[in-house]
Formats: structure tokens, C-alpha cells, sequence
């Protein structure tokens, strides 16, 4: 239906587009549930300047003329003063494009890809980039695993893999590593056993794996499998692997990922939004559901700050924001990347506890 | 002189929705979210009656039609992100280029997989979508599986609008003209068409190549509508969407298809709201239409058992032949 | 010369020889029956001469050219047509339309002029139609112009199939069983339009009937072939009478 | 590095995801030879089955052959009544239409097992059986199964379809519906049969697949589906023989693309999916109906 | 053995038959004649089941089939030559004949039964391997009323045997149908042949765009001048 503008709504209209029945339904609707968690709860607690917040959420289904569609209908059917999404980021950078150009405050918890940000001074992100992602991994190797060798695999379908593979290998060769093997698999392979014979061969002192955990868990098995014995690494999309090899945790023992928080963080945010989360969606957090709820809080906390919902100021307010959050203390670069400290997290009895935090990199 | 009257009328309407249509956007009664749903409604009228071409009235099936849109998609923006013109010069050009590109690609296609019929073509077309999509998905000018960004913004309601009437009125006078009998007559029996001295080859690979010309030209709207591209969004299940618009819009129907391509994009919308029943919801209707249409079940029988074309006489079940092949 | 000359003209499907070491021999204006059993190889002998096989060994001459390795299409345009045993019509398009396809290789208009509705589309087709019409007429399928051809009854879809044949403007006329499916008043009709066409344009016709009345009484020369070779050939008079072809395939009457 | 062990590892990695693709080829390929349909739902019938043996394992607690049989025999049912349902209102209308219905269905079963089960992947209990070491050569034990089930089963089928009174009748169903039925031969009991046999096979394809790459998730057909249609076009579409054949085939290449190909050119898995649908490609213009498919020429 | 009461069929809106009322009693041969388009092939179709009766009553020995699927048919003893041959073109010859005999229980009596047919049809013997669809015309014609012979049918529905036959053989498929007449079969023939049709009929029908508009014994009707005039080509 068509509604009219009605200026003097009772409620703040913030509007989110994932994808809930695509291809990467499970990312997305584990980022939209964090979002929901926080907005619940700010609900909950009297709302925001007064009123409460009506979340409008759109489906997506990974398609970019879909998320253009329910980007516009929130903009101009729904009249939302501010947007929440997209999960992966094609999808992202479509909607980033429109917010820019509608002036419409806009966060993404999950859009890793560099460019995202920089469309226009009002796009911020909750996750940090893939090159520094990278870059971490890098130095972690180097440092604290004390890799000479590593190889890569990298899912060339996908932005997020191909983007910290590239950060990684310029970081770990000017840290004087080798990166002794690389090989591609696509999105929608399951069978690894081939390229994981090369992998075999390489020996490297690590292997980088950044992909989601979904793939990692299935691609990880098969490493075991055929005998790869190797330590293996990667990004905040491993956060979940644990409870897809609850068969077989062996698999994932010992490995390390970077992450933006960790559950044994005994920070009150942290707890809390652990427990909350079970409580309502009866599954763990992961990292997509934790950036879901930053990503809110963030946005929300803007609008309580600049107590408005004009455009500009929730913008400007973004841009200032200091605020402690379940993924760490978040502060915004000039590019609106968050700057937060970095958790490495290592796989032990089938657990992700913390081995160490990272000071926030820029 | 009953013709040119009902192509005057159709004219007149035509316009009479545009001006509408344009009136409600500049008082902000339709609001850039309609525009838009209007826009991407349009691209994928041009996207089914082009594949109609081939599917319908060639009756060859071809599941790797997003792939000419590809071709036209990135062609036409890497022009016009390279093209230092003024939008209104560039963007025909890009357009064009885009469309004569994906022709090419499709010439280059069709010679071999035209040889081949049915099932195995589908699944040869599905192959040259697939290997087109991993192309743009390995080179460097097409940035790879990052994609392109900061296209210009050309397609706007009044251009995709008016490219559309273009190209689907082309395609209904290509129709009826001694080509568009040529192409029907292969789909209706190709040895009689052969015996009848027309080179089937060549009809063929020319409604294949015009098809992929439309889907470029498409495909380059697409592109300027949306201002990024990545591979990802030239996969199998794109191509299928167009042949679903196109078996419901009733196979080698114009304006079965552009009903189709309008129903389902509104569907599409409506249901959004349902999230995760949306597909659900979604595929029952498919599934429900398409069992309606083989029982012959349509608005016009409605209306006939309503009696509003009076005769309510029901004459039991009656035999309804439907052409084996499709 | 001949208008039709095939020498020693063979065809192999993997072991079965339907046709072999055929010669036949046929003058501009002559109208020819090729009779013989079943699956002696009579339609086998259409769909070589048409190019829909290629023959594995001899030659075929036509118009003093070879055709024997030329494609279907490349044959019609130099001038031989044919109908078909089992009906081939375009079942979904218009009589008319059948018609019409068939004059294809005779309309010169390019695609963009048929688009653009340039004055030689416009001229062409007002033409087209006129043809086409008159070719119905003959055939009294005019009535029928406007209907799906797959909604005509059986009889009335052969003589369409005829028209369209004819429509190629050929200068011979392959015919395969035009009277299968008629009645014996049907067929004479049918006769009367053979013989009507053959004399208004001028046509070199060669057909294959089983129906002894209709080829007995408007063929002025036979050739009879059995296991794909010719058994006898000759006048119908002679043909009736010859032995080998009364044990074959006529049979006691 | 040795490259004929290397080699010779990555064709019996093929042979393991080819068998795979060979189940389900071959209920696409009974379902193909009698209705001529494309059946798109296919690998969501796969799907279904890897989640029925799944719940019967984790929730019902049932021991895996148990699992298999039932997730079977449900999938037999699916398969006949989704056919009962969506399938047989069109069987006399043109083919597209089927086939539209077909992927209306496979949505159907996608999204209704989101719903059901959620998005993610669920990880499937393996049997955690030690491959076996021959040389430098592994050899797993699932893979010993799974290719030594879709021979079987090949084998069975043919002579199912070729030598059996059901299996010809099929055959003549799928050519003539009508004129089979004038032979006293019931069309929809014979659809029926065969929906039930490719669906069952579906199940057990699910399984296998299931059990190889341990999680299962709504979306988990789509992929094996589209490369089960591929392999039996590959071997002859509506030819058992061939579509096991293909399956095994396609497994193969992209194994040694992905796997051995690469070991010279880095770069071989990103193109793997080029270079398999290329060598389709090439396969079909030398052979236009499928490696083992016969050329029959229209008789006119 | 077989009766027709008002019978009517439609195509969409095409009334193709017309309150057709006829019957055939046990042990005769019956023949519909007419022009084309007069609604012979709707009306076998409609008997045996291919199409469906609009509205109208079908008894096959008493008991009551207008609404029965056709592979019901079979086992009451009905076969049907259908017209346009319809051999099942992808399988050989032999499996053709095998499929005509699919209600048949009785291993040995199929084999000796394709013995038979083959003894007709010594064409069909040499080709027995060949694929029924590369068969020539006239071939496929006998292999289908062949096939149709092979469930022994008490009724046997012939839509054109003859047609496309070489004039030895249609001399020939007209002995047969007396021959198995002869047998005990009841037939009901459509035939373009409408002088050799009357010759062997015991009654005839002359069906007129879907009705019937003349009955009485088959040598009756040969010599009615109505009949010569449209049908024999007088
Ligand atoms: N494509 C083919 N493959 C195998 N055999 C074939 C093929 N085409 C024809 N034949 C065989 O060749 C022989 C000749 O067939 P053809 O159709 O030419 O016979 P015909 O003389 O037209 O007979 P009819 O009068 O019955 O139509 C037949 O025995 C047939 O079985
Ligand atoms: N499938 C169909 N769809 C529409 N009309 C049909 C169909 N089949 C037959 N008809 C029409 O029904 C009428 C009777 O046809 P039918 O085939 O029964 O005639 P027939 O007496 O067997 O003719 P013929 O001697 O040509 O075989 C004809 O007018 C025909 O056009
Ligand atoms: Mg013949
Ligand atoms: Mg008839």
C-alpha cells in the first residue's frame, strides 16, 4: 500500500534489508536477528527519544534489484530515517549507492569490502575490512605461530575470501613469509579433496582458510581426512565452526581465527547479549548476530545522542560515536571504519576461548 | 485499415500510461520506490520477450540467457564508466554496443549449439551462461568477483520506458514479418521448413543472435539502473526466472509475456513482506498457475462460467488439445 | 536432356540398403508414378532426391546440375518440392501462414525493413497474400484461410501440404501417397487437381500411390521398385499386365 | 612430486563424487525416460532425504541402515505424490510447462525446509570409518560404497527397464501415453513407479552426499542437482549406461582440473567449471545425443 | 456386444459428434464410413477411451464404459487399431508385438502368437529387431494391427488398416479381418476402402459431419446410388 508521509509518526521507523531466503540466508538471518535482539531491548527500556522503534525489515534474497526495491520501499513507502544492512556485499554496495544518494544514515554489520564506506560520509560499517583482516592474520602468523610457510585457499567467488587472501599474502611476504601454495575453489563446491592433495604437498607451516564456517567446516574435514596436519587460520567467518563439527571436533582443534569478540569476555554487554540471544533465538551468537547488534546499538545510540532524526545529525553523531559494544570498544576512522580491538581466538576441546586480544589496527 | 486503427489505439494508450505515469511521479505520488519496482518490471519484459524469441516462437530452450544480459550489462558500463560524453550521447552508444556485443557472443554460441535440439540444447546454453558468468568472474577489466561499481545512473523511468515500447513493438513486427514465419515454422516442424527451402540454420542463429542483441540492451539498462554489477547476479537461476516469465506468459505470446513479466514482479513485491514464506508462497502460486493454465483455467473461461460472456451451458469435460511438443 | 537424371543412386542405414543402384529418368512435363510394396523404398527415393538423405553412392542430376550432396533448402531453391507420407503441416500457424512460409525464398525484404514497415515490406506482402490466396483457391482451402491448419480434417490437410509444395514455384512436384486417407470420391477429386495444376503450371510431378484407380488412370509412365531396385517400368497398360509386378505387389484383383 | 600418484588420487577422488552424481543421475534419468521431465526437484528430493535420515538418526536415535531404509521409502512417496500433484495436470501439455512446474516445486521444498529446519547447515553424523591405504593411495570406505551401489543399481535398473514387462511398458508410456494405455498398460501406475524409483535413489544419493561432506542444509541439492542433469545429458539422456557414466565422468574431470591440473596452472580451479562445461560442450557436437546415446534420425 | 447411445464428443467448441447412437452385436463386422472430418476416429476413440465422451452411454457386453480409462478396456477383450499407426517407435518390433500382449498372462501363448503374426507379416519377421519408427509407412501399419491382434481381443476397433497398403496387401488385410472374424472376433472397421469395407461387412454405418445418417447391411449400402455418389466415386 501507499502511505502518506506523516511527519509526526509516534514511533522512529529504522529500516534493514538481508538476505532471508537466498543463498546466504544463514548469514543473513543471524545478522537480522542481532539486529532485532538490540532494537527489542532498547524497546523495551522506553525506546528512543520517547518513542519507540519500529524496525521494518526487508528480505533480499541476495539479489541486487531485490535489495534496491526494498531499500527504496523502507525509504519511500516506510519513510525509515535510517537503514541496517546488508549482509553480504554485492547487496551492500547496491543499497550503499542509494543511501548516499537519498541521504539516508545508513550501517552495515557485515559489508567487509573496501569500498563500501567511502560512497558517501554517511555509510558506516560494524566489521572491520578484509585487508585488515588480512593483515592481522599476518602478523599473528608470523609472530605468535612463528609461520615461515603458509598456503591459501581462497574462495574466488567471493569477495570477502579473495580480499583478505590478497591482504594476507602482501603482509605475511613483507613480514619475510613464504607463501608457499595457493589454490581456488568456487562457492558452491563441496568436494576439496582435490585441491587439498596440493595443500598436502605444500606442507606449509599454515594454512589460511578465510570462508564462512559453514564452508570451513566441510572443507576442514576433508583437510583432516586425507592428512593435513597443518595449523589452520582465518577470519571473523569462522565464528560458528564449532557447532558444525560437533561430530567431529578433532578437526577443528587447535586452529585460530580472528574475531571481533569472544564469549568469554566477561564484559556485561557481552554476557548479557549472550544469554539474551539464547534466550530468544534458542542458538549461540556467532559473529554475524553479535555485528547485527553493534550495528544497531551504534545507530540507535547516534540518534539518542544528536537526539534527532534529521539525517545530518544522526550522521554526524555516527561519526562520533565511542561506544562500548559486544565486539569491543568501536570509535569511526575518517573512511566510517570501525576502529575496536581484535580477539584471536583458538579452537581448544571444541570451544572458542580467547588465546589473545589485539589492539585495535587502523 | 482495422490494423492501423488498433495500433493507433494502442499508440494513444501507450502514452496516455506514460504521461500518467510521469504526472504521478513528478506530483510524488508514485515514489522512487514504484519507479523503480516499474524499472526492473521493464528490464525483465525486455529480458522474457527476448528469450521469448528463442523459447517461444523458435521453441528451443535456452537456460543461459542471463548470460547475453551479462555481456551487454558490462560492456555498456565499462563504456560509459570509460566514455568521458554527455549521458545523452553515451549512453545510446553504450547501449547499442552492449546489445551488438552480446549478439556477437550469441552468434559465436548459437553456430555450435544450434546443431544440437531440446534438452541438450538447454543444457549447452546452461553451459555458455555458466562459462560467460565464470569469464567476467576471472578478468581483470571486469574486477573480477568484486565487480563493478560507480556506474552513471542513466536508466531512469522515462528512458527504460521507452526502450521497452522500442524493443517489444520491434519484436511484434519482426514477428509478422516473413522471419518471424520462417522462425515459427521451424518451431512447428523443421523438416517441412527445410523442405520448404528455407535454411533453418540461419533462421535460427538470426533469432538467437537478435534475442541476445535485446538481452544485451537490457542488460545494459540493468547496469545503469543499478550501478554495480558482479558476476553473481548472471547465474543459472537468473536465466530460469526469465523462462519461468516467459512459459507463463504463454510461450511465443508478447503479451502473455509482458503480463507475466508484470504479475510476477508484483508478486515479487507484495510478498516480500512475508520474508522467509515469500518463496513459499511464491512457488505455490508458480506451481498453482501452471497446473490452472494446463487445466485451461483462465481469466477469460473465469469470465466465461461467471457468465459474463453469457452461454453458462456446461457441456462436461471436454477435450482440450494442447501440441505435444513445446 | 532430362530434367531429373539419377544414376546408380544408393543409400546404406547401417546394413539395411533401402535403396540400391537406382537409375530414373524423368522429362520436363512428364507426370510419374513410382509404385512398389511397402517399404520397397519409395519415400526413401523422396528423401534422397529432397537432400533429407544423403545418398551413399550415385549421382543425381537436376536441371543439368549435381544435387546429390547439396542441403534440403539449397534443392528446394533450385526448384523440386514434395509432400510428405506422414502429413508435416506447421500445426499451430494459419493455412495461410503455410502457405506463406513456403514463399519465403521468393520475398526479398531484410528484417530491419520488415520491422520498420519500409515501402518493399509493404509491397511484398500485399503480394504475398494475393499468391497466397489463389493458390487456396485452387485447392478450395480458402474458406479455411484464417484456421489453424491442425484443426482441418485429414483430406483438406493434404491438399494444403499440396499448395505448399506449390508455393516453392517447383519445377517437379514430388507427391508421397496424396490419397492415403481419402475415399474414392475424395480421391477423384484429387485427380482432377493434379492433372489441373500439372497443366496450369507447366509441372514435372512424380508420385507414389497405392491407390491403382487414381495412378493407373492420370500417370502416363510407371517405375516400379521392390527391395529398392526398379522391377519394371512402363505405361500403366503395361504395367497391369507385367507378371513380376501383379506377384509383387498388385496382386490377383 | 609424484604426479602419477597424484593423478591416480584425484581419479579415484572423481570416482567418489561421480558415484554420487551417478545416483542421482539415474533418478533423473528413470524420471526423464517415462515423463520426458526435466525434474529440477530432483536434487531437493536428494535434499529431503539426507534430513529425514538425518532426524530419524539424531531424533528417532535409529541406526543408519534403519535411517536409509525409511528415508527411502518417504522419498518414494514424496517423490509420487509431488508427481500426483504438480506433474500429472500437465503431462499433455508442452514440456516447458513441466519443467516451469518442476523448479516451482523445487522452491517449494528449498523454502519449506528452511522453514522447517532453518538456513544453516546441520552437521550429518559420518561413520568415522579409516580409509583405507593402498601405497601412497587412500581409498575411503564410504567411497567404496557409494561406488559400488550406483553400478549395482545401474545394473539392476537396466535390466529392470529392458528385460521387465513393468520396465517395457514403461518405455511405451513414455513414447505413447495413449497408445500404451490401448495395450491395457496403465500410464499413471507406471508414472508412479517411476517417480518412486528416481526419488528413492534421490534419497540415497542425499545420503551418500551426506555423509561424504557432513552437513546438510536446505540448499544442499541445488548444485549436485544441476550436475546430475548434466552428467545424464553427458551420457545420453534417458540412457541408464550413460547416466552413470557421465556422473562417474564429470566427477573425474573436475577432480583432475581442480586437483591435478592446477599442480602446472595455478590457476585451473578458478576455470574448473569452464573447462567441464567446455568439454560438455565439445561432447555433445561430436556426439549430439550423449556418449552413449543413439542418434536416431526422425524417419520421414 | 457393443452399443452407443447419444453419444456426443467435443473439441473445445467444435461438436465433432452428434447424439450417435449404433450398436454392434457379437460376432459381426461393422463399418462406419464417410468423408473426412465426419467423425469416424472420434467415434472409435471415444469408445475405447482415448477421448471422452461429452455426454451419451457406451456398453461393452452389458456393461457400461463410457467413463472407463482405456487400459481398463483391454482385459474386457477390446483392442483398437488406432489411426496414424501409433507403434511405439523407440522399440523393435518384436517388443511391439511383446506390448500388445501385455494383458496376457500366458508365456507360451505370446510366443506362438507372435509366431503367427510373423507368418502373417513375413515383413515384420525379417525387421523383427529393427526400431518400429524406421520402418516404412505400410510396415508400421501391419506391425500395429498386428499388435492389436495379439491380446486376442473379443472386439477389435479398426481405424484404416488398409491405408498406405500396397494393393497385394490390402487385398490381404481384408482376409485377415474376415479370417479372425471367422474367429469368433467382433470388428468394427472405418475404412476409406468403403467398396471393399461394404463387401465384407455384415452392417454398415454412413457417419455425415458427426451424424448418423444412414444404416442398413453392407451390400444394401453398395448399391444405394446415395452412397455411390459420395463415397465409391461412381
Ligand atoms: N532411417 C532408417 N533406418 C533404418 N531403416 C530405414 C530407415 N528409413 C527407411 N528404412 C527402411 O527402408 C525401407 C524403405 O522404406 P520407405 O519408407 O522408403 O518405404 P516405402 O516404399 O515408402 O514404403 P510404404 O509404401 O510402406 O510407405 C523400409 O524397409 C524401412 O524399414
Ligand atoms: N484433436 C482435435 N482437436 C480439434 N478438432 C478435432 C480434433 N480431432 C478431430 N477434430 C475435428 O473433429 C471432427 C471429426 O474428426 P475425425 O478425426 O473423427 O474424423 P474422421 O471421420 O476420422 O476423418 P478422416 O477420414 O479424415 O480421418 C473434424 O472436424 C476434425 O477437424
Ligand atoms: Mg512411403
Ligand atoms: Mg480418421
Amino acid at each position: 500500500g501507499c502511505q502518506k508521509a506523516d511527519a509526526s509518526s509516534d514511533t522512529i521507523k529504522i529500516g534493514g534489508s538481508f538476505d532471508l531466503t537466498g543463498e546466504a540466508a544463514q548469514y543473513g538471518i543471524a545478522t537480522s536477528n542481532g539486529v532485532k535482539l538490540a532494537i527489542d531491548e532498547y524497546n523495551a527500556n522506553g525506546g528512543v527519544l520517547g518513542k519507540q522503534i519500529e524496525f521494518i525489515l526487508e528480505d533480499n534474497k541476495a539479489s541486487q534489484v531485490d535489495a534496491t526495491n526494498a531499500f527504496k520501499k523502507l525509504v519511500d513507502n516506510n519513510k525509515v530515517i535510517g537503514f541496517i544492512g546488508s549482509d553480504i556485499s554485492s547487496t551492500t554496495e547496491t543499497i550503499a549507492n542509494l543511501a548516499a544518494e537519498k541521504n539516508i544514515p545508513m550501517i552495515t554489520p557485515t559489508g567487509t569490502k573496501l569500498g563500501i564506506t567511502t560512497i558517501g560520509p554517511n555509510i558506516f560499517r560494524a566489521c572491520y575490512v578484509d585487508p585488515a583482516q588480512g593483515e592481522l592474520l599476518a602478523k599473528f602468523a608470523t609472530e605468535d605461530l612463528k609461520a615461515q610457510t603458509a598456503a591459501i585457499m581462497i574462495n574466488s567467488e567471493q569477495d570477502y575470501s579473495t580480499g583478505i587472501a590478497e591482504a594476507f599474502e602482501a603482509a605475511f611476504t613483507a613480514e619475510g613469509g613464504t607463501v608457499v601454495e595457493k589454490v581456488n575453489y568456487g562457492k558452491n563446491d563441496v568436494d576439496f579433496k582435490p585441491i587439498l592433495a596440493n595443500i598436502k604437498n605444500a606442507n606449509a607451516d599454515v594454512v589460511v582458510i578465510p570462508d564462512y564456517y559453514e564452508t570451513i567446516a566441510t572443507l576442514i574435514t576433508q583437510a583432516r581426512e586425507i592428512g593435513i596436519t597443518s595449523t589452520c587460520i582465518g577470519g571473523d567467518g569462522w565464528d560458528g565452526v564449532t557447532e558444525k563439527t560437533v561430530n567431529n571436533p578433532e578437526v577443528v582443534e587447535g586452529s585460530y581465527f580472528v574475531n571481533h569478540y569472544t564469549v568469554e569476555d566477561d564484559a556485561v554487554i557481552v554476557q548479557d547479549f549472550i544469554s539474551n540471544y539464547k534466550a530468544t533465538y534458542d542458538a549461540e551468537p556467532n559473529a554475524f548476530a553479535a555485528l547485527g547488534y553493534d550495528a544497531a546499538k551504534i545507530l540507535i545510540e547516534a540518534i539518542k545522542t544528536c537526539e534527532s532524526t534529521e539525517a545530518d545529525a544522526i550522521t554526524a553523531a555516527m561519526q562520533n560515536t565511542s561506544l562500548d559494544c559486544v565486539t569491543g570498544h568501536i570509535t569511526f576512522d575518517e573512511n566510517r571504519n570501525p576502529v575496536k580491538s581484535v580477539s584471536v581466538i583458538e579452537i581448544k576441546e571444541g570451544q572458542n576461548t580467547l588465546y589473545k586480544k589485539l589492539d585495535a589496527v587502523k | 485499415m482495422k490494423n492501423k486503427n488498433k495500433s493507433l489505439i494502442i499508440l494513444g494508450s501507450l502514452l496516455l500510461t506514460y504521461l500518467f505515469l510521469m504526472i504521478g511521479l513528478s506530483l510524488g505520488m508514485i515514489n522512487s520506490y514504484f519507479s523503480g519496482v516499474i524499472v526492473a518490471i521493464l528490464i525483465n519484459v525486455i529480458m522474457a520477450s527476448s528469450l521469448t524469441l528463442v523459447t517461444g516462437y523458435l521453441g528451443e530452450l535456452v537456460l543461459g540467457h542471463a548470460g547475453f544480459m551479462a555481456v551487454g550489462a558490462y560492456t555498456s558500463a565499462l563504456i560509459t564508466m570509460n566514455l568521458d560524453l554527455s549521458a545523452a550521447l553515451e549512453f545510446p552508444i553504450a547501449l547499442l554496443c552492449g546489445g551488438a556485443f552480446a549478439a556477437f557472443i550469441g552468434i559465436l554460441i548459437g553456430i555450435p549449439a544450434l546443431r544440437l535440439r531440446g534438452d541438450y540444447l538447454g543444457i549447452i546454453t546452461l553451459g555458455f551462461g555458466e562459462i560467460i558468468r565464470i569469464v567476467l568472474n576471472n578478468l581483470k577489466v571486469t574486477n573480477g568477483a568484486k565487480g563493478l561499481s560507480g556506474i552513471p545512473s542513466y536508466s531512469n523511468f522515462t528512458v527504460t520506458f521507452f526502450v521497452t515500447i522500442v524493443i517489444v513493438t520491434a519484436f511484434y513486427l519482426l514477428i509478422k514479418s516473413r522471419h518471424g514465419r520462417a522462425i515459427i515454422a521451424i518451431r512447428e516442424n523443421e523438416i517441412a521448413t527445410d523442405c520448404v527451402g528455407i535454411c533453418t540454420f540461419y533462421y535460427k542463429t538470426f533469432a538467437f543472435a537478435i534475442a541476445a542483441f535485446f538481452a544485451g540492451i537490457g542488460g545494459g539498462l540493468y547496469a545503469h539502473y543499478l550501478q554495480v554489477l558482479s558476476p553473481s547476479s548472471f547465474g543459472f537461476l537468473n536465466s530460469i526466472e526469465y523462462l519461468i516469465i516467459v512459459v507463463l506468459g504463454g510461450m511465443g505470446s508478447l503479451s502473455g509475456t509482458i503480463i507475466a513479466a508484470i504479475v510476477l514482479g508484483v508478486l515479487n513485491e507484495v510478498l516480500r513482506a512475508f520474508s522467509e514464506y515469500r518463496m513459499l508462497i511464491y512457488s505455490l502460486v508458480l506451481i498453482s498457475m501452471m497446473v490452472c493454465k494446463a487445466k485451461g483455467i483462465t481469466v477469460g473461461l473465469i469470465l466465461d462460467k461467471l457468465g459474463l460472456k453469457n452461454k453458462l451451458k456446461f457441456r462436461g469435460k471436454q477435450n482440450i488439445s494442447i501440441g505435444k511438443e513445446g | 536432356m532430362a530434367l531429373l537424371e539419377v544414376h546408380k543412386m544408393s543409400v546404406n542405414f547401417g546394413g539395411i540398403k533401402p535403396v540400391s543402384e537406382l537409375d530414373l529418368q524423368i522429362e520436363e512435363g512428364e507426370l510419374i508414378g513410382l509404385i512398389g510394396p511397402n517399404g520397397a523404398g519409395k519415400t526413401t527415393v523422396f528423401n534422397l532426391l529432397t537432400g533429407v538423405y544423403t545418398p551413399t553412392e550415385g549421382s543425381i542430376t537436376f536441371n543439368g546440375e549435381r544435387i546429390d550432396r547439396l542441403k534440403t533448402h539449397q534443392i528446394v531453391k533450385k526448384g523440386i518440392t514434395r509432400t510428405f507420407q506422414n502429413i508435416r503441416l506447421f500445426k499451430q500457424m494459419t493455412v495461410i501462414d503455410n502457405v506463406k512460409v513456403a514463399f519465403n525464398n521468393r520475398l526479398k525484404y531484410s528484417p530491419l525493413e520488415g520491422i520498420l514497415h519500409l515501402p518493399r515490406y509493404k509491397k511484398e506482402e500485399a503480394w504475398l497474400e494475393e499468391e497466397a490466396m489463389k493458390l487456396l483457391k485452387i485447392f478450395e482451402l480458402d474458406k479455411y484461410a484464417y484456421e489453424l491448419s491442425m484443426n482441418l480434417p485429414y483430406g483438406k490437410q493434404r491438399k494444403l501440404e499440396i499448395a505448399r509444395a506449390l508455393a516453392g514455384s517447383p519445377k517437379l512436384l514430388l507427391l508421397d501417397e496424396p490419397a492415403a486417407g481419402m475415399n474414392p470420391n475424395e480421391t477423384n477429386e484429387l485427380m482432377q487437381t493434379i492433372k489441373l495444376i500439372r497443366d496450369q503450371f507447366n509441372m514435372t510431378i512424380l508420385l507414389i500411390e497405392h491407390d491403382m484407380n487414381l495412378v493407373m488412370s492420370i500417370c502416363e509412365r510407371l517405375v516400379v521398385i521392390d527391395y529398392g531396385m526398379v522391377i519394371a517400368r512402363g505405361t500403366p497398360s503395361e504395367i497391369q499386365n507385367n507378371e513380376k509386378v501383379i506377384g509383387a505387389y498388385l496382386g490377383q484383383a | 612430486m609424484d604426479y602419477g600418484i597424484l593423478l591416480m588420487q584425484q581419479i579415484l577422488n572423481g570416482l567418489h563424487i561421480g558415484s554420487i552424481y551417478a545416483l542421482i543421475a539415474l533418478g533423473y534419468t528413470m524420471v526423464y525416460g517415462i515423463v520426458k521431465l526435466i525434474n529440477f526437484a530432483h536434487g531437493d528430493i536428494m535434499m529431503v532425504g539426507a534430513y529425514i535420515a538425518f532426524m530419524m538418526i539424531t531424533a528417532f536415535n535409529l541406526p543408519l541402515p534403519i535411517a536409509i531404509i525409511i528415508s527411502m521409502a518417504s522419498c518414494a512417496l514424496i517423490g509420487m505424490g509431488i508427481e500426483k500433484v504438480a506433474y500429472k495436470p500437465l503431462r499433455n501439455a508442452p514440456r516447458m510447462w513441466a519443467l516451469i512446474t518442476a523448479i516451482g516445486v523445487s522452491f517449494f521444498l528449498e523454502t519449506l525446509f528452511t522453514i522447517l529446519f532453518g538456513a544453516s547447515s546441520k552437521p550429518f553424523p559420518t561413520l568415522s570409518l579409516a580409509p583405507i591405504q593402498i601405497g601412497a593411495l587412500q581409498i575411503s570406505q564410504i567411497m567404496m560404497i557409494s561406488i559400488g551401489l550406483s553400478v549395482f543399481l545401474m545394473i539392476a535398473l537396466e535390466l529392470f527397464i529392458k528385460e521387465t514387462k513393468l520396465g517395457k511398458a514403461m518405455r511405451a508410456a513414455s513414447e505413447d501415453a495413449k497408445a500404451a494405455a490401448l495395450m491395457g498398460i496403465s500410464v499413471n501406475k507406471t508414472i508412479s513407479i517411476a517417480f518412486a524409483i528416481g526419488s528413492a535413489l534421490g534419497a540415497i544419493g542425499g545420503i551418500l552426499f551426506a555423509m561424504a561432506y557432513p552437513q546438510i542444509k536446505p540448499l544442499m541439492g541445488v548444485m549436485p542437482g544441476l550436475k546430475a542433469f548434466i552428467a545424464a545429458v553427458l551420457g545420453g539422456i534417458g540412457i541408464l549406461p550413460g547416466a552413470m557414466l557421465g556422473g562417474f565422468l564429470l566427477g573425474i574431470i573436475e577432480s583432475i582440473t581442480k586437483g591435478f591440473l592446477s599442480a602446472f596452472w595455478p590457476d585451473a580451479s578458478l576455470w574448473a567449471d569452464a573447462i567441464l562445461f567446455l568439454i560438455l560442450i565439445l561432447v555433445l557436437l561430436l556426439k549430439p545425443a550423449g556418449i552413449l546415446g543413439k542418434n536416431v534420425r526422425e524417419k520421414v | 456386444m457393443l452399443k452407443v447411445e447419444k453419444l456426443n464428443v467435443y473439441y473445445g467448441n467444435i461438436h465433432a459428434l452428434k447424439e450417435i447412437s449404433f450398436e454392434v452385436q457379437k460376432g459381426e463386422i461393422v463399418t462406419l464410413i464417410g468423408a473426412n472430418g465426419a467423425g469416424k476416429t472420434s467415434t472409435l476413440q471415444a469408445i475405447s477411451g482415448m477421448i471422452k465422451a461429452s455426454s451419451g452411454a457406451i456398453t461393452l457386453k452389458g456393461k457400461p464404459i463410457t467413463y472407463e480409462e482405456a487400459h481398463k478396456l483391454v482385459p474386457l477383450g477390446m483392442a483398437h487399431v488406432p489411426e496414424g499407426r501409433r507403434v511405439f517407435a523407440q522399440m523393435s518390433v518384436e517388443e511391439n508385438l511383446e506390448l500388445g500382449a501385455y494383458t496376457i498372462k500366458d508365456k507360451k501363448q505370446i510366443a506362438s502368437d507372435i509366431e503367427k503374426m510373423y507368418k502373417r507379416f513375413p515383413r515384420l519377421k525379417e525387421r523383427r529387431k529393427q526400431l518400429a519408427g524406421t520402418m516404412s509407412g505400410g510396415e508400421q501399419q501391419m506391425l500395429a494391427m498386428a499388435r492389436a491382434l495379439m491380446s486376442r481381443p473379443e472386439m477389435i476397433l479398426m481405424d484404416e488398416p488398409s491405408m498406405g497398403l500396397a494393393p497385394i496387401l490390402v487385398q490381404e488385410i481384408f482376409e485377415i479381418i474376415k479370417e479372425i472374424n471367422a474367429d469368433g472376433t467382433t470388428v468394427l472397421l472405418v475404412e476409406q476402402n468403403a467398396n471393399r469395407a461394404l463387401q465384407i461387412a455384415h452392417r454398415a454405418y454412413v457417419l455425415e459431419t458427426g451424424e448418423i445418417v444412414l444404416s442398413g447391411e453392407g451390400k444394401d449400402l453398395l448399391s444405394n446410388e446415395q452412397v455411390k455418389k459420395a463415397y465409391l466415386g461412381a
